[in-house]
């Protein structure tokens, strides 16, 4: 460990915690999936990076929207996301969240992930290699360190926002509102 | 199966002892494979910009952009394909449909980023785009994106074997090389349908042949068209801007050929062979093409040459509602066509079928009329509104070596093998020239002397002042020449016609050549003093270039006619000469000096006679 | 499949054609009233495998065309060896308004989630299913999705391409 | 005792893949399970009819991620019965070995899931490490991890690169020297076998009655395999056996799940041995005119979950007029996973489910 980790540590452990132990929500979104048990196991061992699967959301701070993402997925997707406590970080898999991927023409997916969570990062790929989540691990920690990772920040300040989109997508959400909606003319 | 004992689990204890199976990534990195589908690579210098990547995307993750630095040329669009890895699938079909295999795969495949916006870019390569590949040493796993790539990194590659398309192409039939030199039988046979649609059917549509041809045929279309099986809905295509398939279907230059993207890896696509299966398979073309003249517009134009150019003309002319008339001093249409290319390659019959056809379109020909001689341009001037010149080259241009009077010249040595009785020749014949005429000068008068000196031995010889790599006939055309018979003297120059007693010929003596072109690339050849060769002959034919006849065209007004300083005739934009009225086209304007040139000049001059015609009053 | 059960099959129902084109694949086509008595032979004769019930939009004969899949399983003593490599196409054409079918549940069970899985994306009603419940989706559709005339380029351009993206307030 | 409504995934530890069961239990009992699917349908069969016959290639494999190779199988195998294809002798035998890798690729991910469902997590990993093994074949082979799109109407995409056979070969016996390990740690573990014996039973004709297919009718002591019914690739060329067993619970399927992937291992060495040199595929037609007679065609083959089918559509066009998927998973997951959860106990709704080997992604579509 170098000086500059001990400074970090020093000026603010809580970060430099989370950082270093990211616990994984444990849902199959997509096919990306397949490549997480390889992931977990042996062979590559996301452990080394601190990164587990978590069994619930409630004690998970990692979102890894493993591909495509269908209509209603989306819908569990947004409970499991708002359940997560904050700082809550999300990933997403390869090419179907970014812009529909294959299934842009699929009256049943959602094309535009962003529109309905925040995204702090994306992998590139169909799907993204074991190799290729580790370096998003590491990107992710740089993201943190210098304050980038505010999705969560920008979901709670653009929640009716989100909210709205989410409704467009999905019909009338039968769940109350995570945070109280300020009103956007302010 | 039983009930395992109770400690059995604790034998894989041992796996304790062993080594590790996990990967230390990324401080021991692991090599993707060498077929791996990873990002893409675009090689710029091969692309062609053809979009068959975009077309075969089952995604949309490819499209097409335009990008200003590249200059678009024959075969080769300004436009390179842009990835979106919001869609891409990683499956390769656009590597193995890219049919100048310029598009690859490489290993690379780390593209971490916040932003979805840097998933969008435009593939190249090393040479490029430099600053984004890096070399290996400096390459680090930790920086890996689009922006920091590996150089030399393969992954998959495009493989012709295992190409989406079709990089031969079908065979066409033809007349065995010994046996056609015995006679004038057409060489090509022409394309059954079941091979027409075969060849067809290779057809990617990517449409590079529609942008190099000069006249812009609808050559996608009409070939779609064939692969359907409806030859009458190619012709209609084919006719919207060409109206002479059969011709072209046998002599044209192919330029489109050249452009194919398919030619590239493998053998172009038989575009004009397949223009011809549509022109000989429709046997009436006005049932099949159902077109009728615009209502008449009152004025009259006139066309001096029956050539393409003239053909063309008088064509679109006639379906804007002109009333045409068609001067030529040959008994048939086709101009130098009808005269040039020999039988074999060109039979009077496909000539006739397309000037008959324009000729029901209500275009009146007068054949056996030379201007100048048995009418006056003067008089053609004040009878009709206006004035198309397809006129051609019609004059073979001579050596001017000593004796050179008593040698044939080109054009009548054709001409009187097409349309009259043939031309004697004798035993050792000697063909001066290495041009597409000279070929068929040598071709034509081997098969003379095969019919003319039957089991005797007979040679014929062509002597050109460029070597190999600069001659200017077509590849094929030397080839199928070679496979004939015909000995070839490439970078020899004549220097004098030798003659014996008699005042016959004896043989032809020829100067080494130094080089052909200037500095400037001017055409000036010298040569070697020193290096001398007799070619013995008793015929002696110069095929050496053609010249136009301007003597029908009073003083006067030749004076008037303005002229660029390749001396062809200048016109404007509308196809307009400086004698206004007298619009021109085809080989007195152009520098390509071939029949679908002078289609294009006439498409040209047809809308300028028509925005002519409707400015001045019925007459 | 062999020539007697052909005219075995057209002795017992009327208007059916039997159509033997290639040794695995024969292909039945019956009307609408029939379907359930064939199906209830088919499965008598050894035929108790209902692969699975599919579904064809022929939009421009404004018809449904429903294709029972029915092969065979191993059986201990095979009364017709070979059988168990035939799989028959039972097919029916019904109109595509006010689609129809009896369900064919009571003979064989499987066919309870093709059912329901055709309702739901070709609006087909099956009388006497148990319940014809939503399967896959999550929206609804106003002309169910697997119809030919449901554009899914469309649609996502009316539905998802209008979702604004959610920016930052500068 | 009060009834209840209890939401089983789709976020659920003991859930592997985006499904989702509702139980209505009492206490601990399950008195009705509904399979409630659709977390992952994206319309596949509507999506083809989209795209051409070559684009819809790289699409027909993602409807299965756990063995995409069996899709572009049969997608090949329809598209060259609608269109009357050739394929070359050597190309069988390729697509023979490639849907056997994956077999065995797939089963031992099945392995994973029901050793990690159950804590038998040694297993697990080891499980994982060797279906690794395979994937890495798979990219020396394809180009592509997990999504191959290697075969191709008309034979393979690529014929094996320098060597393969050799790499093949150890990578198979490096996971059939574990085969000792696995049978003491998970099959042959007595708390493995308390804890799956008699589980989810189903008999022999019940299974039949509900459209069972694959292990779960093997397991009730049926030889029904596609690939000895109906042989296709070059599955009549080597002999092999279909392994069965009588018992029709949960654990005579895992064991059959065993027996196939060693059978596979056999069955590829054995198809090594014997495979002709010779040209691997012949040219499909141009791509952006290649139209297939109108017609229709149902073909199956064995998918390493039981009998995968097609039925392909084709109106004279240039694209699918209609395609559906025969999948497995379907009457699996849907019919009978219902029946065999009611009456058993929460505890044991993953290990049901997996020992069906249900494969979310597949009933979807």
């Amino acid at each position: 460990m170098d000086r500059n980790q001990i400074k970090k540590w020093l000026e603010s452990p809580g970060k430099m915690g989370h950082k270093y132990s990211l616990w994984a929500v444990y849902f199959c979104t997509g096919c990306g999936i397949i490549e997480i048990p390889p992931v977990i196991t042996s062979r590559w061992d996301a452990e080394r990076f601190g990164v587990l699967p978590a069994p619930s959301p409630r004690q998970a701070n990692l979102f890894l929207i493993t591909g495509y993402v269908s209509v209603k997925t989306l819908k569990a997707i947004i409970k499991t996301y708002e359940q997560m406590p904050e700082p809550k970080y999300t990933v997403g898999f390869g090419s179907c969240p970014i812009n529909g991927g294959m299934y842009w023409d699929s009256y049943n997916t959602i094309k535009h992930l962003d529109k309905y969570i925040p995204i702090d990062g994306w992998i590139a790929g169909c799907m993204p290699r074991p190799e290729a989540i580790f370096i998003a691990v590491t990107h992710l920690w740089t993201l943190i360190d210098k304050g980038m990772a505010k999705g969560y920040v920008k979901y709670r300040e653009n929640y009716g926002r989100y909210r709205e989109n989410q409704e467009k997508a999905l019909g009338k959400l039968e769940w109350p509102r995570l945070f109280p909606i300020k009103d956007e003319n302010e | 199966m039983k009930k395992g004992n109770i400690f059995s689990p604790f034998k894989a204890i041992r796996h304790l002892f062993r080594k590790p199976k996990t990967l230390k990534y990324p401080f021991e990195p692991k090599e993707p494979a060498r077929r791996y589908r990873g990002f893409h690579l675009n090689d710029w210098d091969a692309c062609t910009g053809c979009g068959n990547c975009a077309d075969i995307c089952p995604n949309g993750a490819i499209i097409m952009v335009e990008i200003p630095e590249i200059k678009p040329e024959p075969g080769k669009k300004n436009q390179r394909p842009k990835l979106d890895y919001g869609r891409c699938c990683f499956c390769g079909l656009c590597v193995d449909i890219c049919p100048p295999g310029a598009l690859s795969l490489t290993g690379d495949y780390f593209h971490i980023h916040f932003d979805t916006k840097t998933f969008s870019f435009i593939p190249g390569d090393e040479k490029s785009d430099p600053e984004h590949f890096v070399d290996p040493q400096n390459y680090s796993l930790l920086k890996a994106s689009l922006s920091h790539r590996k150089k030399n990194f393969p992954g998959f590659s495009p493989d012709i074997e295992y190409a989406l398309f079709e990089p031969e192409r079908v065979p066409m039939p033809q007349v065995e090389p010994e046996e056609r030199s015995l006679s004038f039988i057409e060489q090509v046979l022409g394309y059954s349908e079941k091979e027409a649609r075969a060849e067809a059917a290779r057809c990617l549509e990517c449409k590079l042949c529609e942008e190099a041809c000069p006249a812009h045929l609808k050559i996608s279309d009409y070939i779609k068209a064939i692969y359907l099986g409806e030859p009458e809905e190619s012709l209609r295509k084919i006719y919207e801007d060409n109206p002479i398939p059969a011709i072209c279907g046998r002599i044209c230059m192919k330029h489109c050929e050249a452009a194919c993207s398919l030619s590239v890896r493998g053998e172009a696509l038989s575009i004009r062979w397949l223009k011809r299966f549509v022109a000989d398979t429709v046997r009436d073309y006005q049932k099949a093409l159902q077109q009728k003249p615009a209502p008449s517009t009152g004025k009259k134009l006139a066309i001096i040459g029956a050539g393409p150019g003239g053909l063309s003309m008088a064509y679109f002319s006639a379906l804007k509602g002109h009333h045409v008339t068609v001067f030529d001093s040959l008994p048939g249409g086709g101009g130098m066509l009808r005269v040039g290319p020999p039988l074999y390659r060109l039979p009077i019959e496909a000539i006739d079928k397309d000037v008959n056809y324009i000729k029901s379109l209500g275009v009146e020909f007068r054949f056996n009329a030379t201007v100048g001689k048995n009418i006056s341009f003067g008089d053609i001037l004040k009878q009709y509104d206006a004035v198309y010149l397809g006129i051609g080259m019609t004059m073979s241009r001579s050596t001017k070596v000593r004796n050179s009077e008593k040698c044939i010249l080109a054009l009548n040595f054709l001409e009187r093998n097409k349309i009259r009785e043939k031309v004697n020749v004798g035993k050792k014949v000697v063909v001066i020239g290495g041009g597409n005429v000279a070929m068929d000068v040598a071709r034509e008068s081997i098969r003379l002397q095969h019919i003319q000196h039957p089991g005797e031995e007979v040679v014929t010889s062509a002597v050109s002042l460029e070597d190999w790599d600069i001659m200017p006939a077509n590849k094929e055309e030397i080839e199928e020449a070679k496979e004939e018979g015909i000995r070839f003297n490439p970078a020899w120059g004549p220097k004098d016609v030798l003659l014996d007693d008699k005042g016959n010929i004896r043989g032809l003596l020829c100067m080494k050549v130094k080089r052909v072109f200037d500095d400037a690339g001017r055409f000036s050849p010298t040569f070697y003093e020193d290096q001398e060769m007799i070619l013995e002959a008793d015929t002696i034919i110069e095929a050496i270039g053609q010249a136009s006849d301007f003597s029908f065209i009073p003083k006067e007004m030749f004076d008037q006619l303005k002229f660029t300083p390749r001396r062809k005739i200048q016109v404007d934009e509308y196809g307009m000469t400086s004698l206004p009225g007298v619009f021109a086209g085809g080989d007195i304007v152009n520098t390509n000096l071939d029949a679908v040139t002078a289609i294009a000049d006439a498409k040209i001059a047809t809308e300028g006679v028509d925005h002519y015609l409707s400015a001045i009053p019925i007459s | 499949m062999n020539k007697e059960f052909k005219q075995e099959l057209e002795s017992i129902f009327r208007d059916i054609t039997v159509n033997i084109t290639d040794d695995v694949t024969p292909v039945i086509a019956a009307a609408k009233p029939q379907i359930l008595a064939i199906l209830r032979f088919l499965k008598d004769k050894g035929y108790g495998h209902l692969a699975m019930i599919s579904c064809v939009d022929w939009l421009k004969e404004a018809q449904f065309e429903l294709v029972y899949l029915v092969s065979a399983y191993l059986k201990g003593d095979n009364e017709e060896p070979g059988q168990e490599k035939i799989t028959i196409l039972l097919k029916t054409r019904i109109d595509r308004d006010n689609a129809e079918l009896p369900t064919a549940i009571p003979v064989f069970e499987n066919a309870e989630p093709y059912e329901r899985e055709i309702h739901e994306l070709f609006g087909i009603h099956f009388t006497g299913h148990p319940r014809l419940l939503p399967l896959f989706l999550e929206r609804e559709y106003k002309i169910p999705p697997f119809r030919k005339d449901f554009d899914s380029r469309e649609y996502v351009k009316e539905v998802f391409d209008k979702i604004p993206f959610v920016e930052d307030k500068e | 005792m009060r009834e209840l409504e209890l939401y089983f995934g789709p976020q659920h530890m003991g859930m592997v893949g985006n499904f989702s069961i509702t139980l209505k239990v009492e206490g601990d009992r399950i008195l009705q399970a509904i399979s409630n699917p659709g977390y992952l349908h994206r319309g596949f069969e509507k999506l083809m009819e989209y795209r051409t016959w070559i684009q819809n290639f790289p699409i027909v494999c993602r409807m299965n991620v756990v063995e995409p190779d069996s899709m572009e199988m049969i997608y090949a195998m329809g598209v060259e019965k609608l269109a009357g294809l050739e394929v070359p002798e050597r190309a069988h035998y390729l697509r023979s070995v490639y849907l056997e890798l994956a077999r065995v690729g797939s089963h031992l991910f099945g392995l994973w899931a029901y050793s990690n469902m159950l804590g038998f997590d040694t297993v697990a990993q080891w499980a994982m490490y060797h279906r690794d093994l395979v994937l890495d074949l798979f990219e020396e082979l394809t180009g592509g991890r997990v999504y191959h799109i290697y075969i191709w109407p008309g034979g393979v995409r690529r014929d094996f690169p320098k060597g393969f056979k050799d790499k093949i070969v150890s990578a198979l016996h490096s996971i059939g020297g574990c085969v000792p390990d696995y049978n003491n740690t998970f099959f042959e573990n007595r708390l493995f076998y308390d804890r799956a014996k008699g589980i989810g039973k189903i008999s022999q004709k019940e299974a039949m009655e509900l459209g069972a297919a694959g292990q779960v009718l093997r397991a009730t002591g049926m030889k029904y395999d596609i690939r000895k019914i109906q042989p296709y690739a070059a599955y009549d060329k080597v002999d092999w056996e279909v392994p069965i067993r009588e018992e029709g619970d949960a654990y005579s399927r895992i064991l059959v799940i065993r027996d196939e992937m060693i059978e596979s291992v056999h069955m590829i060495f054995k198809l090594l041995d014997v495979m002709p040199e010779g040209p691997v595929y012949h040219r499909i037609p141009n791509p952006f005119k290649w139209t297939i007679p109108r017609g229709d065609a149902y073909v199956r083959i064995e998918s390493s979950r039981g009998e995968l089918g097609l039925y392909l559509v084709s109106d004279g066009g240039d694209k699918p007029y209609r395609a559906h998927f025969r999948t497995p998973s379907y009457p699996h997951g849907l019919i009978i996973l219902e029946r065999l959860l009611k009456g058993a106990s929460v505890a044991d709704v993953g290990n049901i489910m997996i020992s069906l080997y249900v494969v979310a992604p597949e009933i979807d579509r």
